[in-house]
């Protein structure tokens, strides 16, 4: 006969509020096989663990059942008491009385009347529960970092510099993101490229770091301490260990007129380009789209004046596969379009703004390529449509940001920041100009962050504006610019020679498609989803992957390196041990009753299930039997589901549990 | 709203099973959220929806249960990456059977609720108390008394000696 | 030390005409309690709100050349109107700290600026100079059981890092002095609210609406009289309370006193020697409820 | 003009006038981030057309003509509190002086006349006489501002309680305080003053 001890958890007020703990522990006490129960203000607190230690041991009980939070928030907190107290920690189960009753239910009666009915829902399946063994897989100490911005850069040199073996993958064909692209950073104004570059160096010169670029991830296998990771390596069609950087294939390209993409487009490169010249590594890639070698068979100028003969039009993409042991997601983020969107798409455009039909619109980033020493004007804020230098210059911060109506409702985090460094480098390059900002609210929590916007209306000449622009027209070669002051309460009108739109962070294109192949979970915008939001903000929930930068939501540069390095610390962590102990939520096969017919291998997304003889003693075979591999199964149980004689079982998930759980409502 | 619910006469009984990864964290997130539903629904956590046996479903309505809910990650979001695809597999078919059966297939829901949904959990929660309450107590299974044959466990003489047999 | 306190006496425009009771009483309670005040001889108009209204380079020059004449006369400078008070402090801080307006005014005055002398309103001279200590001494017939509202008004604290007389927010001088000489204070809302004094003579009906609700509020508090220091916010609060009342169907019949009334009352002067008669809401029959006369 | 649309251009947003503002009242006209607070605490907010936080921003875009039209300045009563409580230590007491002098040198674009009247009555009277005649001032104001009938009924009980004067003594330094008036007025004809 079973010994259970039930512990209902007060949370200070957030259960016993709508909660009558006392008359769950009497009731549930009185359930066959509940030798003991009680209710306690914080049962996770150190005198609530103590409380439960204490008394596994004088009452000498067999299993727990703790009525608090989710499980996913204290299941291993419990767990260890339990262990801590002699007991096999997968003896101990949580009723989850807080999310799904007292924080969801308002009505007292209801809501402990349903508390009741899920902890006596436990206490059955507690009583099935079995000792597991706790089993352990060696690590790889070798890390994946996937992107190679500011983020993927940060991750990559610390773990690197821990020494650990690196492998990083970045999408372009050079590392450095967005923040390359960036001229000034807020709030100390000094130019990104100057703290950017030297850390790209140090990637390429780094002999713990593989760096993999104009590559992608093709597929993820494998768990914690254990993935087997498949990159592909797209065509370069230069050889990266011949080239030597030169640059004479791309002063010879005849194709020099294609947007370049970095430059915002504004700027032009050839088909054989590196997108920007302090670009790492420094091996030129060829558009095949836009080479007219690939295009039509004629050219090669390219493979000629290539001295080394690094040029190799015949590369083609190749399938690398890297063991790791953790991965570090920080694949940043992409900027909002503000143009008419297509019909159906979840995020809408803005018509009001004329961008794409007016030329003197553009988006923030543009303006940073403008502002760039190394960008398409050198450094100069000219007007893409004649070149002239624009005297008044109007900026509308929240685009894309903070609109429903739009399809993102959250802060773009930066823009306020950025917006009012525009207006600084503005002031600084264009003499007797005149900013305005259009802006709903200026959010600067950050060091030094409300100091330095105040610096631009109160030292630069700023003329910031509470209120948002309704629309923008061309007249003449003027932009009117239609607003509002709202302090004032009037309309505002603006014949400004340039626009510059704040637009609104969103994740990286295909950031969903990344994540399915990773198996960790995104939000409706795509934004990676960390395990807690407050308590664990750089893991995944998946065990193994650790996120940095803005493919997890909007965050500016220090937060960015800040949350990267955090990531590294997780892997580091993870490196120290050189066995990981998993949890021994695994499937096992009764081999007694297995017919061999092998369904729960073909669903077997893990490979886990391998086949097993059975033979007699004089080694006459007598049945195959399928047996699963306890360090590869991960536990989800649908062999179990599918076995047609129900012979596998996933422990922690057995019928006899769930049967039990059913039985007791 | 709870006046409301008090007035009823009939309030069912829903079995909720869902994955742990993303719906019974898109319960936690009403819960953090503090969204108010009805509180007909229990919760049976698995570590994904491939995990679940029609088995539990029969069982769930022989218990008593008036309406069933199963729901797991999204299509192509599966933490253990195809278990849900198994799952709606498996579902679809079992369907027809209890269509066949005789079940009214209004008792039985199937949605996919994400980590990030917890408004579209006390939705799918709220849509199907209500539609279950409408249609009224479930008859047909509670009279039969067929638990054995349900039941993992092998608790009968006559289970325990066909198993020894083997 | 020299036990005999002795102060420069700048009374101020309307302590020559409408607030003839506050300097009487003033000058009274000094010679009361041993304090010699001598009046700055040909000292003018301070200039008041009007004068830095429209033309702070005139307030400032007009207040420089007073705060010029009151060095003849020894001791620092006692000040009675809150408003005078107010405006040679604004002018010492102002010279202090810019060195072009400095200038300025020394060319209109044409002396330099001498910003050495303090300033003081009568409360500080009160409670700090004599001491609260020494001015219960002196106390032989005390308030008991008279309530007061103290009434500070805008200008006796107002802006931060000017008077510096007490905080501005949460001033306690006019209580302190007033219980030293055994009165109940009550605590309400609106003790530094304005009464609009700047507009008595051009929008008297601003006037009316600020003083009723400040009125309103100390009766509601439960005070049985008014104290100020300032002749303006007086103004306000005595002349035209009759008014307000007629205006507001309300009734207060809330005596207004200067503080140096009531502190002259306690230590045993005679309603003549304080200018009672000259209150336009009759104090006495308050007075003579509470045993004070 | 009230409700007219704003153009705002480095024409139309007049920097020249902030800066003199500026210089009067020795406050940052730039540093007001718009919190609400002075307008929250002005006892005369609710006379104003414009609450003294518009006031404050109609300044920072150079629009003094908006600003000065009204009668928010002369609304004013200089009790501090403004300046007393605003987070940004922005003395906007001192920039109502500064906006009202400059109204007063414009000759008074305002419609607000009788405190400008009441005003000019005060400052003469202090050139005439050296300090204030107040029955003097009461009876001007309202001769000049045609209300001869205000505050009528105030007049025999100050009379009777001996606080009204039928005369005043002129005060022996009163060229003194005359050559302090025509000074200031030569250094502004010379530009050495604002």
């Amino acid at each position: 006969m079973s010994r259970i001890g039930v512990f209902i958890c007060h949370c200070g007020e957030n259960i016993s509020r709508t909660v009558d703990v006392e008359r769950v522990a009497r009731d549930v006490g009185r359930l066959p096989g509940v030798a003991f129960s009680t209710d306690y203000k914080y049962m996770c607190s150190d005198p609530g663990q103590t409380l439960l230690k204490k008394t596994i041991q004088e009452q000498k009980l067999s299993h727990v059942v703790v009525a608090a939070c989710s499980p996913r928030m204290h299941e291993k907190t419990f767990r260890k008491a339990v262990e801590a107290a002699g007991l096999n920690p997968f003896l101990c189960e949580m009723a989850n009385i807080r999310e799904h009753c007292s924080w969801v239910h308002e009505n007292i009666e209801e809501a402990t009347i349903k508390a009741t009915e899920i902890v006596g829902m436990m206490v059955e399946r507690v009583k099935k529960n079995r000792v597991l063994p706790t089993i352990t897989v060696p690590v790889t100490k070798r890390s994946l970092v996937i992107g190679g911005g500011i983020a993927g850069i940060q991750a990559a040199l610390d773990i690197a510099d821990a020494g650990h073996e690196v492998v990083l993958v970045e999408r372009e064909p050079s590392i450095g993101g967005h923040m390359a692209q960036l001229s000034e950073t807020f709030p100390t104004l000094d130019c990104s490229q100057c703290i950017m570059t030297p850390k790209m160096v140090d990637v390429a010169n780094h002999p713990k770091i593989k760096l993999y670029t104009y590559s992608e991830i093709e597929l993820v296998e494998g768990y914690i301490g254990n993935f087997q990771v498949t990159i592909k390596k797209k065509a370069r069609s230069v050889n990266e260990d011949t080239c030597t950087g030169c640059g004479v294939c791309m002063t010879k390209c005849p194709q020099k007129k294609i947007p370049n993409k970095f430059d915002q487009n504004i700027g032009m490169r050839t088909a054989i380009y590196i997108p920007f010249p302090q670009a790492v590594p420094n091996t030129p890639v060829i558009d095949r789209e836009n080479c007219t070698k690939f295009k039509t068979g004629k050219c090669g100028v390219c493979q000629k004046v290539c001295g080394p003969g690094a040029v190799d039009f015949e590369q083609e993409d190749s399938l690398i596969v890297e063991p790791v042991g953790a991965i570090v997601v920080a694949t940043g983020f992409d900027l909002y379009t503000i143009d008419e969107k297509p019909k159906g798409s979840p995020i809408k455009g803005y018509g009001e703004f004329g961008h794409g039909k007016i030329a003197d619109v553009i988006d923030g980033m543009t303006f940073e390529r403008l502002a760039s020493a190394s960008g398409p004007t050198g450094g100069k804020i000219l007007r893409p449509s004649d070149g002239k230098e624009p005297k008044q210059i109007v900026f509308i911060q929240c685009i894309g940001s903070r609109a429903r109506e739009k399809g993102i409702s959250y802060c773009s985090k930066v823009c306020c920041m950025y917006t009012a460094k525009h207006t600084m480098l503005y002031h600084h390059k264009v003499h007797g100009g005149q900013a305005y900002v259009f802006f709903m609210d200026a959010r600067t929590p950050g060091k030094s962050y409300d100091e330095f916007w105040r610096r631009a209306i109160e030292e630069e000449d700023a003329v910031y504006i509470r209120g948002m622009v309704s629309r923008l027209y061309q007249k003449g070669d003027k932009i009117v610019v239609m607003g509002s002051d709202i302090a004032v309460g009037v309309q505002v009108e603006i014949e400004a020679d340039m626009v510059v739109l704040a637009t609104a962070i969103q994740p990286q294109k295909g950031a969903d498609l990344l994540a399915q192949k990773l198996g960790i979970s995104y939000d409706k915008y795509n934004f990676y989803s960390e395990a807690h939001a407050k308590l664990r903000p750089v893991e995944c929930a998946t065990a193994g992957i650790y996120l940095a930068g803005a493919c997890q939501g909007p965050k500016d540069i220090p937060e960015t390196v800040s949350q990267a390095s955090a990531a590294a610390a997780k892997v580091m962590t993870l490196f120290s041990k050189d066995q990981l102990e998993r949890e021994p939520i695994v499937a096992r096969v009764r081999e007694a009753g297995c017919v061999g017919c092998f369904a729960c291998k073909k669903v077997c997304a893990y490979g886990a299930v391998e086949e097993k003889e059975i033979r007699d003693r004089q080694g006459n075979l007598i049945k195959v039997v399928a047996y699963v591999n306890p360090g590869v199964c991960a536990g989800c149980g649908t062999c179990q589901a599918t076995c047609p004689s129900k012979c596998v079982e996933l422990d922690g998930y057995t019928d006899e549990q769930v049967i039990a759980m059913i039985e007791a409502l | 709203m709870h006046l409301a619910q008090q007035q009823h006469t009939f309030e069912p009984k829903i079995f909720a099973f869902v994955c742990t990864w993303c719906t019974y964290a898109g319960a936690d997130l009403a819960g953090t959220s503090r969204m108010q539903y009805p509180s007909n629904v229990r919760v049976l956590k698995f570590p994904c929806t491939g995990r679940i046996d029609p088995v539990f479903i029969l069982k769930a309505f022989q218990q008593g249960a008036d309406g069933v809910l199963v729901s797991g990650c999204h299509p192509g979001d599966c933490h253990y990456i195809a278990g849900n695809f198994h799952a709606r597999r498996r579902f679809a078919v079992f369907r027809k059977l209890l269509e066949f059966v005789g079940v009214d297939l209004n008792r039985l829901q199937f949605s996919w609720v994400s980590a990030a949904e917890g408004g579209k959990w006390v939705e799918v929660v709220t849509d199907l108390t209500e539609k279950v309450r409408n249609m009224g107590p479930m008859t047909e299974f509670k009279e039969l008394a067929m638990e054995e044959q349900w039941s993992g466990a092998i608790n009968t003489p006559e289970l325990k000696e066909a198993y020894n047999a083997i | 030390m020299n036990d005999t306190l002795k102060y420069a006496y700048y009374p101020g425009c309307s302590l020559h005409a409408s607030a003839g009771e506050y300097d009487l009483s003033t000058r009274e309670l000094f010679s009361a309690l041993g304090i010699s005040l001598t009046e700055v001889p040909d000292w003018f108009c301070c200039g008041a709100t009007p004068a830095h209204n429209v033309d702070e380079l005139l307030s400032l020059s007009l207040c420089a050349k007073n705060l010029e004449l009151a060095e003849q006369v020894e001791g620092d400078l006692a000040v009675a109107c809150a408003s005078c008070f107010s405006r040679l402090k604004f002018t010492q801080h102002t010279l202090e700290e810019n060195a072009t307006k400095r200038k300025q005014v020394e060319k209109a005055i044409d002396a330099p600026v001498k910003l050495d002398g303090k300033v003081k309103h009568l409360l500080e001279i009160l409670a700090k100079d004599l001491g609260l200590e020494r001015l219960a001494a002196s106390v032989s017939k005390p308030l008991a059981g008279l309530k007061v509202a103290c009434y500070y008004g805008c200008l006796l604290t107002r802006p931060t890092d000017v008077p510096n007389l007490d905080c501005p927010e949460a001033p306690t001088i006019m209580e302190r002095v007033v219980e030293a000489s055994g009165a109940e204070t009550v605590a309400w809302t609106h003790r530094l609210e304005c009464c609009g004094a700047n507009f008595t003579l051009s929008r008297p009906g601003v006037v009316l609406q600020l003083t009723n609700a400040i009125l309103d509020s100390a009766k509601a508090a439960g005070a049985d009289c008014i104290m100020v220091g300032c002749p303006l916010c007086h103004g306000n609060l005595d002349i035209r309370q009759k008014e307000i009342e007629n205006v507001y169907s309300a009734e207060y019949n809330l005596p207004v006193f200067y503080l140096t009334q009531l502190v002259g009352l306690s230590v045993g002067l005679a309603p003549d020697q304080l200018g009672l008669n000259a209150m336009i809401v009759n104090p006495t029959p308050l007075l003579k409820e509470k045993g004070l006369l | 003009m009230k409700k007219k649309k704003m153009l705002l251009s480095q024409e139309t947003m007049d920097t020249g006038f902030i800066r003199k503002v500026e210089t009067l009242s020795d406050t940052s006209v730039r540093s007001c981030f718009q919190c609400g607070k002075c307008s929250a605490g002005c006892p005369m907010a609710t006379f104003m057309e414009h609450p003294p936080n518009r006031v404050m921003r109609l300044l920072q875009l150079g629009q003094w003509q908006r600003v000065l039209a009204g009668r928010s300045i002369w609304y004013c009563a200089s009790c501090e509190t403004c300046s007393t409580r605003c987070p940004n230590k922005v003395h906007l007491a001192s920039i109502m002086d500064a906006l009202r002098k400059l109204s007063w040198d414009a000759e008074g674009p305002s419609k607000e006349s009788y405190v400008q009247l009441a005003n000019k009555l005060f400052l003469q009277n202090i050139s005439s006489y050296g300090r204030q005649y107040e029955m003097r001032l009461a009876a001007v104001f309202n001769v000049k501002s045609g209300q001869f009938l205000k505050d009528m009924m105030l007049g025999p009980k100050l009379f009777a309680k001996g606080k009204l004067k039928m005369f005043q003594r002129k005060n022996k330094n009163l060229t003194e305080i005359q050559k302090i008036f025509s000074r200031i007025e030569e250094m502004r004809k010379k530009g050495e003053a604002l």
